[in-house]
């Protein structure tokens, strides 16, 4: 049976925004016992926290209530969250790949369009580019370079493995989308066509 | 009538805001039933026991005090006509035709009050449990639990080849093949019809001023363009047109000289 | 002695900043055990903590720490009422509470008149209420049911716990009125008909 005093006192310490000392707590209480008195029935609420996952500790004189630092792992989670690559970020990383090393500006003359410092960044936050130096010209810029990670994401075993200009267009990867996509279209026709037939 | 079943004792806050209700707390007060069930309590007996004549004749005269000096809500208003009518039929020998008689509006009436009461009785109860922050208190800083997000992006090979396919496609010199499409335009068609509007001297129908090779999708524009073109003619006045009705055949003529377009 | 799992789960219960339920415990300790062998660990935590000057409580099926009701002077410090509510917000609580999930035009029925928007917008923010879902009926009104931090701030276990609700619902107290009318009217007219022969 625990007592109603040492009740208040472990209350008042887990309700309070702020570590106490057993001086405050004796004013709260309304000054009726001494501090030492309020510091021997502190320190028995520790011991009967003691080893549970709850732990009440001193620092600097103060007490408050903790969660055991061996515990600690279980307060953060750690949670994959698969992001699609967006179609920008797609293409500097390609142009990268089949260019490198390459800067920031000649990556923007061969898309031909602004590259947003960002789009760089998501790459390097993926592993899948890094910087590789710079370029001995005026202003001397970073040049970038694709990664081992690159290479095993794609399933690439070397950067020799990527397709060339010509397998790209006898891939039809050449062909502008919307013409791919009609073509699409057509055989989906071509399939109906065959099934009213 | 039964006994009310239960007995709802009041809060003593409620009691207290009770005492003076009827004078001029009125701003405390929501609306026409919120007025009644206090009027009821005042009463000091069970809802279902409520001569509601009184309660009618009490409203009616809070009312009536409240209106020189307030502006009063119009739901008050509607309400007091409703218990003015109420209070009547109550005084009047009953009709039995009528419908719903006096005693059912009665009846509505204290069950109505019944269910108010019963809930303003459930808040007070509500209110007074032992509520956080107030009577019980949680740590106020706790650690908290954290989820860490790790992102991970996601690409295949093919995002990586197309979306290069679409770079090299869109930085090469671009050659635009644009097909004829079969369409007869309105001018050719202006000039069509007013060279052969000359030769027909009588009614005659649109399609008949089509050349008859025009096939297909040709000939549909070649319909579409023509009609655009005879709207014009008429407009300027050079061919009246006829039609029988709506989607029937439109036939036209040369306009004969000096007479305004139909 | 305490064992790791309970440490583990009397630990996380601690350290949450918000109530959690055993599917969410059981969900941070990797899926090992089942709600229901969570639960059964955390009702002996409780156990564990009572007669103390912490318990452990369970609202609307989730767990959080809290000090004891009768405590509260010692803690209560300055007068800082919680969100003093006005009169028409608290019927309008307790009728959702009692009647939910319950529409506007319910909660005007029952209160005689019209709920200004603000009331249920205090209602909202304090995260009492929340929309449920609509009506199927013409004009698809919203209808609104109490939260769980309804139930923590009011320390109900569940619904169940609501102040009367078994007497007011024995009572017909909480059947519409229209209802209640077409009871009332079938025994006038019983007795009516028990005069007349």
């Amino acid at each position: 049976m625990i007592d109603d005093l040492e009740r208040a006192i472990e209350a008042m310490l887990f309700a309070s925004d702020e570590p106490l000392d057993s001086r405050q707590v004796a004013g709260r209480l309304g000054d009726e016992m001494t501090p030492g008195e309020v510091r021997a029935i502190i320190v028995r609420i520790a011991e009967r926290h003691d080893g549970s996952g709850i732990e009440l500790v001193e620092r600097g004189g103060h007490w408050h209530f903790q969660t055991p630092a061996d515990l600690a792992h279980l307060l953060r989670r750690e949670r994959d969250d698969p992001r699609k690559l967006s179609r920008a970020a797609a293409e500097v990383l390609a142009i990268v790949a089949y260019h490198e090393p390459v800067s920031r500006a000649e990556i923007e003359a061969i898309r031909g369009v602004q590259t947003s410092k960002g789009t760089l960044d998501v790459l390097m936050e993926a592993e899948w580019i890094a910087p590789a130096g710079r370029r001995e010209v005026p202003g001397r810029p970073l040049i970038y370079k694709t990664t081992d990670a690159f290479l095993q994401h794609f399933g690439l075993t070397s950067r020799k493995d990527l397709p060339g200009i010509e397998d790209l267009r006898a891939a039809g990867l050449l062909d502008p989308v919307d013409l791919a996509f009609e073509e699409a279209i057509g055989e989906l026709d071509l399939v109906k066509d065959g099934e009213e037939a | 009538m039964e006994e009310l079943p239960l007995e709802f004792e009041l809060a003593p806050t409620a009691a207290a805001e009770r005492e003076d209700a009827l004078q001029l707390s009125f701003d405390s007060w929501e609306g026409p039933l919120d007025l009644l069930l206090t009027l009821a309590r005042n009463q000091k007996v069970d809802l279902r026991q409520i001569s509601i004549l009184q309660l009618v004749e009490q409203y009616l005269g809070f009312i009536a005090e409240m209106r020189a000096k307030l502006e009063v809500a119009a739901d008050y208003l509607v309400m007091a006509a409703w218990l003015a009518y109420l209070k009547s039929a109550l005084l009047l020998p009953k009709d039995p035709l009528e419908e719903p008689s006096p005693d059912e509006l009665a009846l509505r009436l204290q069950l109505r009050l019944q269910r108010l009461a019963a809930m303003r009785e459930a808040a007070a109860r509500l209110l007074a449990r032992d509520r956080v922050g107030r009577d019980v208190f949680l740590r106020a800083k706790p650690e908290g639990l954290h989820d860490v997000k790790l992102r991970r992006w996601d690409a295949t090979l093919y995002d990586l080849l197309s979306a290069y396919g679409q770079v090299k496609l869109r930085t090469e010199p671009v050659v635009h093949m644009v097909s004829r499409r079969p369409v007869v335009t309105l001018d050719a068609a202006l000039h069509h019809l007013e060279r052969l509007i000359g030769i027909k001297l009588d009614w005659a129908e649109l399609a008949d001023f089509l050349p008859s090779d025009y096939q297909g999708p040709l000939r549909r524009s070649a319909i579409a363009s023509s009609f655009v073109a005879a709207l014009e003619l008429a407009r300027q006045g050079r061919v009246d047109l006829k039609q029988e009705g709506a989607f029937e055949p439109l036939y036209l003529k040369a306009a004969q000289m000096g007479q305004q377009p139909a």
